[in-house]
């Protein structure tokens, strides 16, 4: 509670900046309507025309927070307008994603960690891996998954993408943290002749908790991307990122802020909600003072 | 079918002989450093043949990869001038001003804990905005060319650089700063000689993290509105003419300029930060 | 019932609306026929859904049909229910740009994805260079949107009749301060929107029964469409799960559609077809297709879906 | 089992470093009988530590031959021979005391009630009776060493092993700890290996110091304690205990020679 | 500069904690004169680290006075009268130790000649010649500590402040330390404050002995020593420092109390 003072601070600022480029960056077309329409306009009248118009450059706040509002209160939630069911189909996805994601992470950094052969050569593939644009091989994997013999169901296949783009973070902050124990830490189970699955059990794993959170906060975050990525070619029917292009088509500006912001705050509150587990977590395990 | 099972034959025997050098003494040596994963990429590649070739994969699904081979090779000034457009100009230039900005941002809003507290929650919210969103509203802002692309790499690296560099500035533990203290050092002195230094491991972990960013931003962007030339353009254009050859062909491209680029940061932070345990430990 | 998957080429719009309102009349009912309809979109080539299996049958303009079946998918045009090109570019008049012979020089928006065939065949037609410079045009890969021409990054950008069109003129530009150039009208028209199968599908009996009965339900769908323009505009808009549609931009939509597959009952034109073709061969050092393609389409489903 | 507990042969100990090897250990020869207090002492770097971990089978010798109870180091290890206590307490922050005291009871599969009988009888040894739920860092230093003791007692081992496990303590509460680990170790019978840097309290709790020299690590006094196994803190007073004191003084210093 | 180099008089100080505030100091009384050798000796947590921290200026009282050389602490902390040695060595590891000993020369602006000489000698003085180029992670734990005192030596201060600088080492090295810092006393007429947990060390170094007891931290006793400034080792086995350290001890003693 102690930021939320600076917060608004920041975020005040922020808007005032916001509703200074938006005088800034629409006002070309002010005046160019004013031109075609062969009459000259006064600056006041310049600035009312850039915060209402229906396709600015750069809609203002209000406009984008009526587009939210709008999209989240002004509809039945099950109204193919409301950002919440668009929303929540996209939560669905990113959560599955996110569960496979951090399932094969914590697999593979498992692997890592105990397997020589598996350290020295999954590292640099999963580097690259990231490296290869999800965008350009988004379509080809809901083709490929979409259709015959596979046949899954789009919610998967979007699921995969977000998958693709959680299990990074994850391996790499796992395969921190499990190899975080000092040598006195492993020697100490060392003495008493504890086996690889009890040094995995009692050490390792509680020690990399820690990791493993801060990592999924990152992973979180970056399986909504996914999401949303994956949204643009699985027939672009419905999420936020269905959404996002539909906006997009039809240079409805607002319409794009609005989904923006949405997919936003979904990123942030799920980023939120990791932070509480951690903290309950990590004081439930006496690791947070 | 005779392809498919010699390359799961081949991924079995490759794994076994990985497992067995990685159980060697030699397994220190640089070369078989190298050697091990390379083996492991090539397994990867003869698998995928193998597939394609035993399941007759069409190749509007998924080409192979000698074929893909193939279109790099013949398809070399193409590329190339994609890359120049692409990471040379848009990833390239965006990192570095992206990085840099944020590095400066960060040592800026150091000296007031209130912007901090501030800036740091409404940083992570922006950074969660998608840049499949923001990407066309940047293209519309900056233009067709490179610079609108930069502008996208701008905005997806600054946020988890700024927030790794002000954690990297909190990173001196008190009785580092203590020492300062009696020595009544002014705040630059600190900064400079304490706390920059002991930022470096914090810093260059948000800059590994923003050479992927950078290139999938500048790749993704071009599919909002670009030149006709750049890897994005290409892929997306390749697509549509289910050119999926050229398609894989920029894809191991963007995957080898990355895992180049990141591997140079990655020798940079080795030589930048050779005083952490991290790094002593190797 | 009998399954049938279309891949349209875009997303849900009146542009569709034939398919749609034949789904919602049961007019594929009345042919035990299940119809699901596929929205596309910017990322979705038709073609490589098609060739992956997740489609029987996908709406595509023929130039991107004919250079996928040179690349070695043999797609086969079994219906054409729209007779003309939709596709104009259009220009601000302020740019200077009169006629052709302006490109020169300028910066001009076009589709990729498939969609750039028309253009490049057009400018190798007019002999001009698409790589840039004084004698040639600068070519910008467009975005979904018409903000290039309202941000002037273009002189022209391209349009379609019944959709871009009309943002353009919605964002508050008058037409007396456009100019436009459809490729109908330059002899540069290719066909657009015809329905392909891949041509292997074509030799089961009981999937050519299946086409002749979809064409024959979605003809029927087109034209009750085209009599009814209101009403299907609103099938359409029930239709689009975005919740990104307004009513108003689809009824108008939906009355540009009808111009454009006014003069068809389905079967494609021979003529058209070889316009079309001649037009992508034209092509000058780098054409669209290298050679005159066979077997590229047929009346067999028309011929027994019209009778 | 009538042989030596720990015997040492020739034994050396080399670590290869990317500087060139370092000779940790070198011809050490040493014999510890059953229900001896031996306590290694010698300036920092002779390889107490090292000699510690080889015992214990942490490190392995890279000459000469160690024994254990007849045994190799490794199968004493596996037969879970020891109790060692680290020079830093090394309690691990998710467990709580009694948790961390569990530790070897759960990997070494003792029933639940014997573990919970085990944990208290050592907390109420080591005086940390009610601190069992507490979490690490809310004990101070000189409580965290304890409860690592008692983690090393939990399991009935004979031998313990402990590397300066009261250097971080001051001197009233390392005198209360001396005097409490020589109380156990009459009770017990065990065998102690023992480092300090402490010449009194090497003197105090031994009946056998073992005097080391760095570069290479080796031995080059072992002296035998005549002092009886009662010892009250006033013992540190007597001619017998400032002789012995001195003797260990001057070996220290003799091994220090070229060094500092 | 006749008066009191420190003087201390009612400081209290308390922290604020989450649980409520901790008295670590509570109604401390003390006069330093000029070239004093000053040890802290008491139980963990008697606040000796929070007193030294006050004196330089680190920590802030929240009750009573301080003065140092007649001014406030902080204003002498800007005179850059300190050297302060922590407890534990904390070189930066991104630095030589030369580069670590040049620190506090390149904040005061020394010329470079002026830097390279100083550092010369100060390494010379803690017999860490040749060692400027390494980083601290190559040299053993003593060896760091000893250029961490040679780094608050670099810079001539009037005030020396170490925190159990000798903790991690061993007596043979903490004596050979012991009298190089007595040598170093001698000669430069510097004040000294020095916080340790040995009672030899104490007596040995001091012309005062400040006994602290915990909760909340508070003076216990004084004892200024009669020993001569000039201090062979052997001063210890004489009839003057057995008493001096036996009534430290009791000192101690008593305030540990209901402790450990
Ligand atoms: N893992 C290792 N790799 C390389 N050298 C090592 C290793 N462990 C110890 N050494 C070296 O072996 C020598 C003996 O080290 P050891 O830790 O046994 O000393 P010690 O007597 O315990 O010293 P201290 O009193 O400081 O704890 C030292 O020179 C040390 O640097
Ligand atoms: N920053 C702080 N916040 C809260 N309490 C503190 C802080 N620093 C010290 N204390 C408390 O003040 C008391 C005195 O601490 P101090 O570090 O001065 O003890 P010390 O005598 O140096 O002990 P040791 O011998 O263990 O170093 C302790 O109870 C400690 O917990
Ligand atoms: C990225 C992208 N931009 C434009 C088109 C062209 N296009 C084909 S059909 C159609 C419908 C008209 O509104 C349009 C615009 C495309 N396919 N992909
Ligand atoms: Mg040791
Ligand atoms: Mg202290």
């Amino acid at each position: 509670m102690r930021s939320l003072l600076p917060i608004l601070t920041v975020v005040a600022a922020i808007i005032t900046l916001w509703y200074a480029a938006t005088v800034w960056l629409n006002s070309q077309w002010s005046y160019d309507q004013a031109a075609r329409a062969g009459v000259g306009i006064s600056f006041s009248e310049m600035v009312a025309d850039t915060m209402a118009q229906e396709r600015p450059v750069l809609p203002a706040p209000h406009q984008v927070a009526q587009g939210l509002w709008q999209g989240v209160a002004g509809q039945k939630i099950t109204s193919k307008r409301s950002l919440v069911y668009h929303g929540w189909i996209t939560f669905s996805a990113t959560m599955l994603g996110f569960a496979i994601g951090t399932g094969l992470g914590v697999l593979l950094a498992v692997g890592i960690v105990h397997d020589r052969a598996m350290d020295m050569s999954v590292m640099p593939w999963a580097i690259a891996s990231q490296t290869v644009p999800i965008l350009a091989i988004a379509p080809m994997v809901i083709v490929v998954l979409g259709g015959p013999p596979l046949n899954v169901p789009p919610l998967f296949s979007k699921a995969v993408i977000a998958a693709y783009l959680t299990f990074f973070p994850v391996v790499v902050g796992m395969v921190k943290g499990l190899r975080s124990p000092d040598g006195m830490q492993l020697d100490l189970l060392s003495t008493y002749n504890a086996s690889r699955g009890q040094t995995f059990w009692k050490l390792r794993l509680p020690a990399s908790m820690p990791y493993l959170f801060a990592s999924l906060k990152v992973a979180v975050a970056a399986a909504v991307v996914g999401t949303i990525v994956a949204e643009l070619p699985s027939g672009a029917v419905a999420g936020l990122g269905a959404r996002l292009l539909q906006g997009s088509y039809y240079g409805q500006t607002v319409q794009i802020w609005a989904a923006l912001f949405a997919a936003a705050t979904l990123a942030a509150g799920l980023v939120v909600i990791i932070g509480v587990i951690e903290r309950a977590t990590l004081r439930q395990m006496g690791m947070a003072r | 079918m005779s392809w498919l099972w010699g390359a799961i034959l081949f991924w079995l025997a490759a794994w076994g002989f990985n497992a067995w050098l990685a159980r060697q003494p030699v397994a220190k040596t640089r070369a078989v450093r190298l050697f091990v994963p390379a083996l492991f990429g090539v397994t990867l590649l003869i698998l995928w043949e193998g597939i394609v070739r035993g399941l007759n994969v069409p190749g509007v699904i998924l080409p192979a990869p000698s074929v893909i081979w193939g279109t790099l090779k013949s398809s070399v000034p193409i590329l190339w001038g994609d890359f120049v457009q692409t990471i040379l100009k848009g990833a390239l230039s965006g990192y570095l001003i992206g990085c840099g900005s944020a590095v400066l941002t960060a040592i800026l809003i150091d000296r007031s804990p209130f912007l901090q507290r501030g800036l740091l929650p409404v940083g992570n919210f922006v950074a969660a905005l998608p840049i499949v969103g923001i990407a066309p509203i940047l293209v519309m802002w900056f233009g067709f060319d490179w610079q609108s692309k930069a502008a996208v790499v701008v905005v997806m690296v600054f946020f988890p650089v700024l927030v790794n560099t002000v954690a990297g500035l909190a990173a001196t533990d008190r009785m580092q700063r203590d020492l300062m203290a009696t020595y009544s050092a002014s705040y630059w002195q600190t900064l400079m000689k304490l706390r920059l230094p002991a930022a470096m491991p914090f810093i260059f972990n948000g800059l590994k993290i923003a050479t992927t960013l950078a290139l999938i931003g500048a790749i993704v962007a071009e599919f909002f509105g670009s030149p006709i030339k750049g890897m994005g353009f290409r892929i997306s254009t390749a697509v549509g003419q289910l050119a999926l050859d050229m398609v894989w062909a920029e894809i191991a491209v963007a995957a080898l300029a990355g895992s180049a680029f990141y591997g140079l940061v990655a020798t940079l932070e080795r030589a930048a930060t050779f005083w952490h345990p991290s790094q002593r430990g190797r | 019932a009998d399954d049938v998957t279309l891949q349209l080429k875009w997303v849900t719009q009146a542009q569709f609306a034939g398919y749609y309102v034949a789904k919602e009349q049961g007019f594929y009912d009345e042919e035990d026929l299940n119809v699901t309809i596929l929205p596309g979109g910017p990322d979705i080539a038709p073609t490589q859904v098609i060739a992956g299996g997740g489609a029987d049958v996908t709406v595509e303009w023929m130039p991107a049909a004919l250079a996928a079946r040179e690349k070695g998918l043999p797609l086969v045009n079994i219906a054409q229910p729209f007779k003309s090109s939709g596709m104009m570019l259009t220009c601000l008049k302020e740019s200077g740009v009169a006629g052709p012979e302006d490109f020169k020089g300028k910066t001009l928006g076009v589709w990729f994805f498939g969609n750039e065939y028309p253009f490049l065949s057009w400018m190798a037609t007019l002999g001009i260079p698409t790589t840039g410079g004084a004698d040639g045009v600068e070519v910008l890969k467009q975005g979904f949107n018409v903000d290039p021409l309202l941000q002037k990054q273009a002189a022209c950008i391209s349009t379609m009749t019944y959709n871009e069109y009309w943002q353009v003129i919605d964002a508050g530009i008058s037409p007396d301060d456009l100019i436009t150039f459809k490729y109908q009208d330059e002899g540069v028209a290719t066909m657009e929107d015809g329905l392909y199968v891949l041509e292997e599908n074509l030799a089961d009996p009981a999937f050519e029964d299946k086409m002749v009965r979809f064409v024959r339900a979605s003809m029927k769908g087109w034209k009750w469409a085209e009599e009814n323009p209101d009403e299907a505009a609103m099938i359409v808009l029930d239709n689009d799960e975005t919740g990104a549609q307004t009513e108003g931009h689809q009824k108008r939509m939906m009355g540009e559609i009808a111009k454009l597959t006014a003069g068809s009952n389905g079967a494609l034109d021979p003529a058209d077809y070889e316009r079309t073709v001649a037009t992508l061969l034209a092509g000058g050092s780098d054409p669209v297709i290298s050679k005159a393609p066979e077997g590229a389409w047929t009346h067999a489903i028309t011929d027994k879906a019209l009778q | 089992m009538s042989g030596p507990v720990i015997e040492a042969k020739g034994l050396g100990l080399t670590f290869q470093t990317g500087d060139g090897p370092v000779h940790a250990l070198k011809d050490v020869n040493l014999t510890v009988e059953k229900g001896d207090f031996v306590s290694f002492i010698g300036p920092s770097g002779c390889g107490k530590t090292t000699f510690l971990r080889a015992i214990a089978a942490l490190e392995h010798p890279t000459e000469g031959t160690l024994t254990v109870n007849g045994m190799s180091s490794d199968a004493a290890r596996q037969a879970r021979a020891y109790g060692y206590v680290f020079q830093a307490a090394g309690l691990y922050p998710w467990r709580t005391i009694a948790g961390n005291i569990r530790l070897p009871l759960e990997i070494m599969g003792f029933s639940r009630a014997e573990q919970v009988a085990r944990v208290e009888k050592v907390l109420a040894l080591v005086d940390l009776e009610g601190f069992g739920k507490k979490f690490p860092w809310q004990l101070s230093g000189g409580m965290q060493q304890r409860a690592s003791i008692a983690r090393a007692l939990a399991f009935d081992a004979d031998i313990l092993l402990m590397d300066e496990p009261f250097g971080a303590l001051d001197e009233i509460v390392r005198d209360k700890l001396n005097e409490e680990v020589l109380k156990l170790w009459a009770r017990t019978e065990k065998t102690i290996g023992f480092v300090t840097h402490s010449i009194p309290e090497a003197v105090y709790l031994s009946t056998k110091i073992v005097v080391m020299s760095p570069r290479p690590g080796r031995i080059t006094d072992v002296i035998e304690s005549p002092l009886p196994k009662e010892r009250p803190l006033d013992i540190r007073d007597s001619k017998e205990f400032i002789e012995i004191a001195h003797r260990v003084r001057e070996g220290l210093r003799a091994g220090h020679g070229d060094e500092v």
